[in-house]
C-alpha cells in the first residue's frame, strides 16, 4: 500500500503505523483530549490523530500545572522546600519527603538513627499501599466500573489516611522527616493501629481481587493493550512497577538496598508481558508484598531517639558540593539532584519525577490501539500531574 | 359460610372489583361524551394514565438508582432533601427545567432540538402495547410483539441525530459508536423471542401470556423462563436488551471516562433531562416486554396467590428488574467497541439461532412423558449449555488469569 | 466457564449492598454536619498565636516579635512589624511585642514550620477548619486580635503538648530565675568584697542601663556584669541568644538580614 | 424564608408563620426554585491538583457528598452548574477554565477550592501561576486550606446551598446570572511573558493595602 | 565497577582527540563526574552504553544548570620592593576577573544489566547565548527525550539532532527561559498581604503615590477592617 500522502511522522520509538490507503479511511479526525478530560488524572493533555477509533499518532502535551518547583526550591532554604515536596506527587507525600531528605543527608553526611530508619520504612509501606489501592481504583474508573471499585480502594485509603494524619498531622501533606531523622516519634496505640490495619489489608485484597482480577470483562479490556518491549523500556528509562511488568528485575530496594530495606526478606514481582493487566497485577502482588515488609518493620522495631541530636533545623547550611539520591517511590524511582554552594538556598534543585520520564512511551504503546484503550494504558502509567509537571 | 369465599372471590377474582377499577373508571368518563368521541376520550384517559405513572416511576427510578449504587459503595446516597432523600428527584426537575439552554452556534438547530423530542416520543411509543394488568391494555393489537420491536428501532435514528447534530468530535464518535452498538444488538434481540412466538403461536401480547397461564405440579408456573430454551433466551434478551438502553457495562455511547459525555456532550437543562428520560423509558419498556415474554406478564407466581390485583405483580417484577439492571451497572467495567460487537455477532447470534433449534425440540416433544420427560429436559438443557461453552471458549481464547514468577 | 469471574464481582456487590444495612464497615459514612469525624491531636490546620490568659490576650502574647518565623516561613505568608515600646511579659521581663502579626491564610500551607522554629512556644496550630467565606481581601488575612487565643483553649486542643510545653516553660523560668539569685548573690559578694576594701572609692551605684529592674529578685544591677539572662531578642545581627532556644541548637542569626 | 422580606410587597414574614401554624404553606415560585436549584448542585469533573484528590475524598464513601444531591460530577460543561476549582491554576491553564465558564449555562457559580485556587497560594512567587482564578471569574465561596479536609468542601458547599437557597431575583443583591450586562467572560490570551490581559478588572478589584519599608 | 579514573582513561585511550576531565565534587557524597567535550559527546555515550564491562543502558537523569557570568576577585600576595630599601612587603593585590558564564546539562547513568552506578556526565556550553549548543543523547538513551526538551525549555540549551526539540512545560509563544538565574518575572503584585524583600519592592510599584511618600506621620497599623489606605509609616528602625 503506498502512502496515500498523508504522512504520518514515524514515532520516535519505532513501532510503526503502516499508513492504509483505500477508500474507507477516509481523512483523519484530530481530537484534542484536553487539559479537561474525565480520565487524564488532572490536566494532562493528548492531541490523538484517530483513523476511525484507530490512534494513528498521539503527542501528550504537559506544563498545565508547572508550579515552578524548582525555582521556588532555589528561593527558599533546604528545610522550607520539605513542605514543598509534599506537593509533588500529593498521593505519596511520605516518600517525596523520605527522598528529599536522603538526598540531603547524602549532600550533608547526615546520619539516621535507626529508629528513624525503621519508621520511614513503615511509612514508604504504608505509602506505596495508598498508592496502589488508588490506581486499581482510578484504572477500574477509567474501564468504566462507575466508581465501585474506587470507593472501595478510598475506604482502606481513608484508613491509612488517619494513621498519617494522627502522626503528622495532615492526611496528605504530612511534612514530617527532617534531615536526620523523624519530627514526631510513633506511640505505642499508634504503632498498635497500624499493626492492625496491615493485618487487615490482605483480607481486603482477596475480597478486592474478587471483584477485579477475575472479571472477564476486565481481563478482555487490558490483556495486550499497550504492551511495552524490556528493552524499550530500559532505554527509555521507565522504573517502577511499570518496568517490572515487562520483566525487567530492578528495584532500587534491592539494587541500591538504601536505608535498612536489606534487613527485610521481601520478593520482587515481575510479569512477562508488560501489558496493562500485567501493570495492575504487579501493583497488586507488590501490595501483598509490601505487607510482609511492614510486619517485619513494626515487629522489630527498635526504641531511641527520631532524630540525631546534632542534626540542625534552622540554619542548615552545607558544604559546597552536588548529591544525587534516590528511592524507590510507589510510581518508579524519585530522585533529588542538589548542589549547594554552601549557602542556606540551594544553588540547583533539581527533582527526578517517575511518571514524567514513564510518560516517554506513551505514544509507543498507544499506537494502532483505540481511544478506549488510549485511556486505560495512560491509567496503567499511573501519573501524578504534581510529578509530571513539577 | 360460603358467602365468606363468595366475597373473598368476589375481591379476588378475574372480574374483581381491584381488576376493573381502571376499565370502569375509564368507561364511565367516556360515557359523558357523544358516541363518536368516546373512543378518543378513552384512548386519551390511558395516554395520560401511562405518561403520569411511568413519569413518577421515572422520577422513583433516579432516586432509585443513586441510593441502590450508595448502597452497593458503601454509602447512604441522597438522604438530605426531605424525608429519606425522597424529594431528590422533584430538586433535579425543578432544576432542570429552569436551567438556560445553550445551543451551539455550529450546531444544526432544528436536529439539536429534535433529538430529544424524537427519542421520547419513540420511547413512550413503545408503552402502547404492554399489558400491565389482567385488562389494562392500552391498545388490543394482535401483531403487538412486531410493533413494539419496529418502535423501539426508531430509537437509534434520533441518538444518531443527537450525536450528529451537536457538531462535536466527541458526540460524533459517540454517535457512530451508537448507531453499530443498537444495530447489532437488535438482531439478538428480536432473535430471542422468535421462539416464543414460534411456541405461543401468536404475536399478540394477551395471547403470549394466555399461553402461560396454569401451573405443573401444583406450584411451578408455566411461564417460559422455567423452560432451557426459555431460560436462556431470558438471559440473551436481558445481554441485548442492556445493550438496547445503553446500560452498563454497555454504555459505550455515553461512555463518561472516553468521550466526555458522548452524544449527550451539548446538551444542557431540559432537553438533558428529556435524554435521561428516554433512556429510563427504554429501560421501563424493555423490562415489561421481557416480564411479558418470559415471566407471564400481570400473572401471579403462585395459586393461593391469585387475589393481589395483576397490575401489583406487573410492578413487582419491573422493580426486580430495574434492580438486576442498577446492580449491573454498580458492577460491571465497559467493554471496548470491537468486543462489543463481536460478543453480539459471534455469541450471542449463533446462540440465539441454536435456541431455535431447542425451542423446536421442545415443542416437538411436548407429547413425551414419564422417564421421556427427564430425557426430553436434559437433552434440552445439552442443546443449550454445549454450544454456550463451546462458544463462550472461543470468544475468550486470549484472556486468562496469569501466573507470575518472582525475583 | 464464561461468566464466572462476572458472577463473583455480583456476588461481592450483593455481600456490600446487603452489608450495607447492618455491618459498620461496609457503611463508613460519617454525616458531616450532624456527625463529625474526631480530629486526632496532632492535627493541624492553620497558626495561631498564644496568650497566657484569656481575659486580657492581647495583653499577655507570648510572641516578642523576633520575626524568626516570618524569616523561616516556606510561602512568606506571615507579616510582623515591631513595636516601639516594650511590656513586661510573664517572666516579668521588659519584651518587645508585635504591633501587627497578620497571617494570609489564603498562601498559608499548614505545614507547621513556624511552629517548629519558634523558640518562644508562641505559636501553635489550631484545628478550626470550617472557615469557608464569600470575602476574600478581609476574612482570609487575620490580624493579630483575630489570631490570639488563649492557653487554655491550647490545652483544650492539644492536651498532651500543651502539658509538656508547659512543663518545659516553668522548668526553664525556674533555672532563669536561680540564675538571675545566683548572680544576683555573686554580685552582692563581690559589691561586699570592694566595699569592705579601701573605704575612699565611691562606688559608683548608677542604675543599671539594662532596661528596667527586673522585677522580683535581682537589686540594683551592677552595670559592670551583663544582665544575667540576656533578653532573647534576635536583634540582629551578632546577638547570640544566651538561653538556648528550647526546642533546636542554637541558631547562628547571620543569615540573611530582613 | 427566614430573612425578611422586604421588598416583597404583601404578606410580612410574620404574617406568614401564622399561617403556616394553620397548615397553609405560603412560599413564592422564585423561592421554590432556589430551594429546587440549591439541593441539586451538579459539579463539575474537574480538578487541577492536590485538591482534586481531597474533592476526590469528598465524593467517595466516608463523606459521601452524594448526600446533598451532588455526587453527580458531569463531566461535560454544559450539565454541570457549579465549577469547584480545587487546585493551582497556572497561567498555561487559565484560557481553559474560563473558557470552561463560559461554557456553563446559567446560573452557574464557583467554589474557590484551597488556597491555590485562592490566591496562588504556597506557589504563588512562581513565574507560572496565577495568584488566584478570581481575577478572571467571580468566586462565589473561597475555602481556605492547603488541602482543605473533605469536611471543609462539604461545609462550603450547604454555605453554596445557602446562598443559592436566599438569592434575591431582584433589588440590590440580584444573583449574579439575573443581572443587565454581558455574562460572557473574556478569555485571555497567551503573551511572550504573561497573560493578555493580566486580570479581568470587571472581576479584579484588590483593596490597597500599604505595607511599610521593614529593616 | 571500575573507578571514574579508569573509566576516563580508558575513554581517552578510545577517544584520542576528545578532552575527558574529572571535575571532583567536594561535598559529602562524594560523587564524582566526567565533563566530556562536545565534539566527541554523543560517541562517549554510545561507548558508555554498550560497553560489555560497564553496559550504562539507563540514562536517569537529565538536570540543566545555569551558571552566569561571575566577577571572580582573586587575590593574589605580589611583594612589593620597598623604595626605601627596607624589606620587600606582601601587599594583597585584587584582580577582577570575569568568569564567562556556561550553561551545563548533567547526566546520570546507571547499569540495569549489572545494576551498577551512577556515572556522572556533564556536557557544557561554549556561552549563554549564541552557541548554547549541546549533542543530544536521545539518541542513545530514549529516557532523555522529554528531559531534554525540559532543559531547553527551561534554560535555553539547544540540543543538536534532538527529534522533537519543542517547549515541554510552558506555552509555546513564551519567549524567555525561566530556570535562569537572571529571569525577571512578570509583575501582578497589586494584592499582596505580607510581602517581604524583594516582593515588597514589586509590590511597592502598586502603591498609590501618597503612600510612596514616606514623609506623613506614623498612623495607626494596618489593623482598620476596612483596608482603606492607612496613612504611610516610616520604616521602624531595627
Amino acid at each position: 500500500m503506498s502512502n496515500s500522502g498523508l504522512e504520518f511522522p514515524a514515532p520516535v520509538g519505532g513501532s510503526h503505523v503502516a499508513a492504509v490507503h483505500d477508500p474507507f479511511h477516509g481523512d483523519l479526525l484530530e481530537v484534542s483530549m484536553g487539559p479537561h478530560h474525565p480520565s487524564t488524572h488532572g490536566v494532562f493533555r493528548m492531541m490523538v490523530t484517530l483513523d476511525g477509533e484507530t490512534i494513528v499518532k498521539l503527542k501528550p502535551v504537559f506544563g498545565y500545572l508547572h508550579r515552578n518547583h524548582e525555582k521556588l526550591g532555589e528561593n527558599t532554604s533546604y528545610l522550607a522546600s520539605m513542605p514543598y515536596t509534599d506537593r509533588l506527587d500529593y498521593l505519596n507525600s511520605m516518600t517525596n519527603n523520605w527522598a528529599y531528605a536522603l538526598a540531603v543527608e547524602k549532600l550533608a553526611g547526615q546520619p539516621v538513627p535507626e529508629r528513624a530508619e525503621y519508621l520511614r520504612v513503615i511509612l514508604a509501606e504504608l505509602t506505596r499501599l495508598l498508592n496502589h489501592v488508588c490506581l486499581a481504583g482510578f484504572l477500574l474508573q477509567d474501564t468504566g466500573a462507575s466508581g465501585t471499585p474506587l470507593m472501595y480502594a478510598f475506604r482502606e485509603r481513608e484508613k491509612i489516611l488517619d494513621l498519617f494524619e494522627s502522626l503528622s498531622g495532615s492526611r496528605m501533606m504530612c511534612n514530617y522527616q527532617r534531615f536526620g531523622g523523624c519530627r514526631v516519634d510513633a506511640s505505642p496505640e499508634w504503632l498498635a493501629g497500624a499493626k492492625h490495619i496491615t493485618d487487615n489489608f490482605g483480607r481486603f485484597l482477596d475480597e478486592y481481587e474478587e471483584l477485579i482480577t477475575g472479571n472477564e470483562i476486565l481481563m478482555a479490556r487490558t490483556q495486550g493493550v499497550g504492551a511495552l518491549s524490556p528493552e524499550l523500556a530500559i532505554s527509555a528509562g521507565i522504573t517502577g512497577p511499570m518496568l517490572r511488568a515487562t520483566g525487567v528485575d530492578y528495584d532500587l530496594r534491592k539494587v541500591d538496598a538504601y536505608g535498612v530495606y536489606s534487613r527485610f526478606n521481601f520478593r520482587v514481582p515481575l510479569g512477562d508481558h508488560g501489558d496493562t493487566y500485567d501493570r495492575y497485577m504487579i501493583r497488586v502482588l507488590e501490595m501483598r508484598e509490601s505487607i510482609t515488609i511492614l510486619q517485619q518493620a513494626l515487629r522489630d522495631l527498635p526504641a531511641g531517639p527520631i532524630m540525631d541530636p546534632k542534626a540542625k533545623i534552622r540554619g542548615f547550611r552545607p558544604k559546597a558540593g552536588e548529591a544525587y539520591g534516590r528511592i524507590e517511590g510507589p510510581k518508579g524511582e524519585i530522585g533529588f539532584y542538589l548542589i549547594s554552594d554552601g549557602s542556606p538556598n540551594p544553588y540547583r534543585y533539581r527533582v527526578r519525577p517517575p511518571s514524567f520520564v514513564n510518560l516517554t512511551v506513551l505514544e509507543d504503546m498507544c499506537l494502532g490501539q483505540t481511544i478506549a484503550d488510549a485511556v486505560i494504558i495512560l491509567g496503567s502509567v499511573d501519573i501524578v500531574l504534581g510529578e509530571v509537571d513539577r | 359460610m360460603n358467602a365468606m369465599p363468595g366475597i373473598f372471590a368476589a375481591a379476588t377474582g378475574a372480574d374483581s372489583l381491584l381488576e376493573r377499577w381502571p376499565i370502569l373508571f375509564r368507561d364511565t368518563v367516556a360515557g359523558f361524551f357523544p358516541a363518536p368521541l368516546q373512543w378518543l376520550v378513552g384512548s386519551l384517559i390511558s395516554i395520560l394514565a401511562i405518561v403520569a405513572i411511568f413519569g413518577g416511576v421515572f422520577a422513583a427510578l433516579t432516586l432509585l438508582e443513586r441510593k441502590m449504587l450508595g448502597r452497593v459503595q458503601n454509602r447512604p446516597g441522597p438522604n438530605r432533601t426531605g424525608p429519606f432523600g425522597l424529594l431528590q428527584p422533584i430538586a433535579d426537575g425543578i432544576k432542570m427545567l429552569t436551567k438556560e439552554d445553550i445551543v451551539p452556534r455550529s450546531a444544526d438547530h432544528l436536529l439539536h432540538f429534535l433529538a430529544p423530542v424524537a427519542l421520547l416520543a419513540f420511547s413512550i411509543l413503545t408503552f402502547a402495547v404492554i399489558p400491565f394488568g389482567r385488562n389494562l391494555v392500552p391498545l388490543e393489537l394482535d401483531a403487538a410483539v412486531l410493533y413494539f420491536f419496529a418502535a423501539g428501532a426508531a430509537t437509534e435514528l434520533a441518538i444518531f441525530m443527537a450525536g450528529w447534530a451537536s457538531r462535536n468530535k466527541f458526540s460524533l464518535l459517540a454517535a457512530m459508536r451508537a448507531l453499530a452498538q443498537l444495530i447489532s444488538y437488535e438482531l439478538p434481540l428480536l432473535l430471542s423471542f422468535v421462539p416464543i412466538i414460534m411456541l405461543a403461536g401468536t404475536l399478540s401480547m394477551t395471547g403470549i401470556i394466555d399461553q402461560q397461564a396454569g401451573w405443573n405440579f401444583g406450584f411451578i408456573p408455566k411461564w417460559y423462563i422455567f423452560t432451557p430454551w426459555g431460560f436462556a433466551a431470558f438471559a440473551i434478551f436481558l445481554v441485548a436488551a442492556l445493550a438496547e438502553s445503553n446500560r452498563s457495562p454497555f454504555d459505550l455511547p455515553e461512555a463518561e471516562s472516553e468521550l466526555i459525555a458522548g452524544h449527550l456532550t451539548e446538551y444542557s437543562g431540559f432537553k438533558y433531562a428529556l435524554f435521561f428520560m428516554a433512556e429510563y423509558f427504554g429501560m421501563i419498556a424493555l423490562s415489561g416486554m421481557a416480564i411479558t415474554l418470559f415471566l407471564g406478564g400481570w400473572r401471579a407466581p403462585l395459586p393461593f396467590l391469585e387475589f393481589i390485583p395483576s397490575y401489583l405483580w406487573f410492578g413487582a417484577k419491573l422493580l426486580g428488574l430495574l434492580l438486576l439492571f442498577i446492580w449491573i451497572r454498580g458492577t460491571f467495567p465497559r467493554l471496548r467497541m470491537d468486543q462489543l460487537t463481536r460478543l453480539a455477532w459471534k455469541f450471542l447470534v449463533p446462540l440465539a439461532l441454536f435456541n431455535l433449534g431447542t425451542a423446536a425440540f421442545w415443542s416437538l416433544t411436548s407429547g413425551w412423558s414419564g422417564p421421556l420427560q427427564l430425557a426430553r429436559w436434559g437433552v434440552a438443557i445439552a442443546l443449550v449449555v454445549v454450544p454456550f461453552v463451546l462458544l463462550g471458549r472461543g470468544l475468550s481464547r486470549g484472556v486468562a488469569p496469569r501466573t507470575y514468577r518472582f525475583a | 466457564m464464561l461468566g464466572s469471574g462476572l458472577l463473583q464481582g455480583l456476588k461481592v456487590t450483593a455481600k456490600n449492598i446487603a452489608g450495607s444495612f447492618h455491618d459498620p464497615e461496609r457503611l463508613v459514612t460519617v454525616e458531616y454536619p450532624e456527625q463529625k469525624t474526631k480530629l486526632p491531636e496532632n492535627y493541624r490546620n492553620f497558626p495561631f498565636l498564644v496568650s497566657e490568659n484569656a481575659t486580657d490576650p492581647m495583653g499577655t502574647l507570648r510572641c516578642v516579635a523576633c520575626q524568626i518565623c516570618e524569616k523561616e516561613c516556606p510561602p512568606q505568608c506571615i507579616y510582623i512589624e515591631k513595636s516601639k515600646d516594650k511590656k513586661p511579659d510573664a517572666a516579668g521581663k521588659m519584651q518587645v511585642y508585635p504591633a501587627v502579626f497578620d497571617i494570609d491564610t489564603s498562601v498559608c500551607m499548614s505545614c507547621q514550620i513556624c511552629v517548629e522554629v519558634c523558640p518562644f512556644e508562641a505559636i501553635k496550630m489550631d484545628q478550626v477548619f470550617e472557615i469557608a467565606t464569600t470575602d476574600r481581601f478581609n476574612a482570609l488575612l487575620l490580624d493579630r486580635n483575630q489570631l490570639a487565643k488563649p492557653n487554655s483553649y491550647y490545652h483544650q486542643i492539644h492536651p498532651t503538648e500543651a502539658a509538656e510545653v508547659d512543663g518545659r516553660l516553668l522548668a526553664e523560668r525556674k533555672a532563669a530565675e536561680e540564675k538571675a539569685k545566683a548572680a544576683a548573690a555573686a554580685a552582692a559578694a563581690k559589691a561586699a568584697a570592694a566595699a569592705a576594701a579601701p573605704k575612699p572609692v565611691a562606688t559608683p551605684t548608677a542604675t543599671a542601663g539594662a532596661p528596667g529592674a527586673v522585677a522580683a529578685t535581682v537589686s540594683v544591677a551592677k552595670p559592670a556584669t551583663p544582665p544575667a539572662a540576656a533578653p532573647v531578642s534576635a536583634t540582629p545581627p551578632a546577638a547570640a541568644p544566651a538561653a538556648s532556644p528550647a526546642q533546636n541548637a542554637p541558631a547562628s542569626d547571620g543569615k540573611a538580614a530582613p | 424564608m427566614s430573612e425578611p422580606a422586604t421588598d416583597a410587597p404583601g404578606l410580612s414574614d410574620a404574617e406568614r408563620d401564622e399561617l403556616r401554624r394553620h397548615g397553609i404553606l405560603l412560599t413564592k415560585i422564585e423561592e421554590l426554585v432556589n430551594l429546587g436549584r440549591s439541593k441539586s448542585v451538579w459539579p463539575l469533573q474537574f480538578g487541577l491538583a492536590c485538591c482534586a484528590i481531597e474533592m476526590i475524598a469528598a465524593s467517595m464513601a466516608r463523606f459521601d457528598i452524594a448526600r446533598f444531591g451532588s455526587e453527580v460530577f458531569r463531566p461535560s460543561p454544559r450539565q454541570a452548574d457549579l465549577l469547584i476549582v480545587s487546585g493551582t491554576v497556572t497561567k498555561k491553564m487559565a484560557p481553559q477554565v474560563v473558557r470552561l465558564w463560559n461554557q456553563m449555562p446559567e446560573p452557574k457559580y464557583c467554589i474557590a477550592m484551597g488556597a491555590c485556587a485562592i490566591s496562588g497560594g504556597p506557589f504563588k512567587q512562581g513565574y507560572n501561576v496565577l495568584k488566584g482564578i478570581d481575577r478572571f471569574i467571580p468566586v462565589d465561596v473561597y475555602i481556605p486550606g492547603c488541602p482543605p479536609r473533605p469536611e471543609a468542601l462539604l461545609h462550603g458547599l450547604i454555605q453554596l446551598q445557602e446562598q443559592i437557597r436566599t438569592a434575591k431575583s431582584s433589588g440590590p443583591k440580584t444573583t449574579r446570572h439575573l443581572r443587565p450586562g454581558d455574562c460572557n467572560y473574556p478569555v485571555p490570551e497567551f503573551g511572550d511573558r504573561d497573560l493578555e490581559p493580566p486580570a479581568n478588572p470587571a472581576v479584579w478589584q484588590p483593596p490597597q493595602i500599604v505595607r511599610s519599608e521593614k529593616a | 565497577m571500575e573507578t571514574l579514573e579508569q573509566i576516563r582513561d580508558r575513554l581517552l585511550a578510545r577517544f584520542p582527540g576528545a578532552e575527558v576531565t574529572l571535575v571532583t565534587n567536594p561535598g559529602a557524597a562524594a560523587q564524582h563526574s566526567l565533563s566530556l567535550g562536545l565534539a566527541h559527546a554523543a560517541a562517549m555515550a554510545l561507548f558508555l552504553r554498550d560497553d560489555a564491562e560497564l553496559k550504562l543502558d539507563y540514562c536517569s537523569n537529565v538536570t540543566g544548570v545555569d551558571w552566569p557570568e561571575k566577577e571572580i576577585i582573586e587575590s593574589t600576595k605580589v611583594s612589593v620592593p620597598d623604595p626605601a630599601g627596607g624589606p620587600a612587603k606582601i601587599v594583597e593585590q585584587k584582580t577582577k576577573r570575569i568568569q564567562p558564564g556556561s550553561l551545563e546539562v548533567v547526566y546520570h547513568l546507571y547499569s540495569m544489566a549489572k545494576k551498577h552506578g551512577p556515572v556522572i556526565i556533564r556536557l557544557r556550553t561554549a556561552n549563554r547565548t549564541d552557541r548554547a549548543n549541546v549533542p543530544s543523547l536521545t539518541p542513545v538513551w530514549r529516557s532523555c527525550e522529554f528531559q531534554e526538551r525540559e532543559v531547553f525549555d527551561l534554560f535555553g540549551v539547544k540540543f543538536d539532532g534532538h527529534p522533537d526539540l519543542r517547549r515541554i512545560l510552558m506555552w509555546d509563544e513564551f519567549t524567555a527561559h525561566p530556570m535562569r538565574k537572571d529571569y525577571v518575572e512578570p509583575d501582578d503584585y497589586e494584592w499582596e498581604p505580607t510581602p517581604h524583600g524583594t516582593v515588597l519592592d514589586k509590590a511597592k510599584a502598586h502603591y498609590p503615590p501618597s503612600a510612596l511618600v514616606a514623609a506623613a506621620p506614623a498612623a495607626p497599623a494596618h489593623g482598620a477592617p476596612t483596608h482603606a489606605a492607612p496613612a504611610p509609616k516610616e520604616a521602624p528602625k531595627p
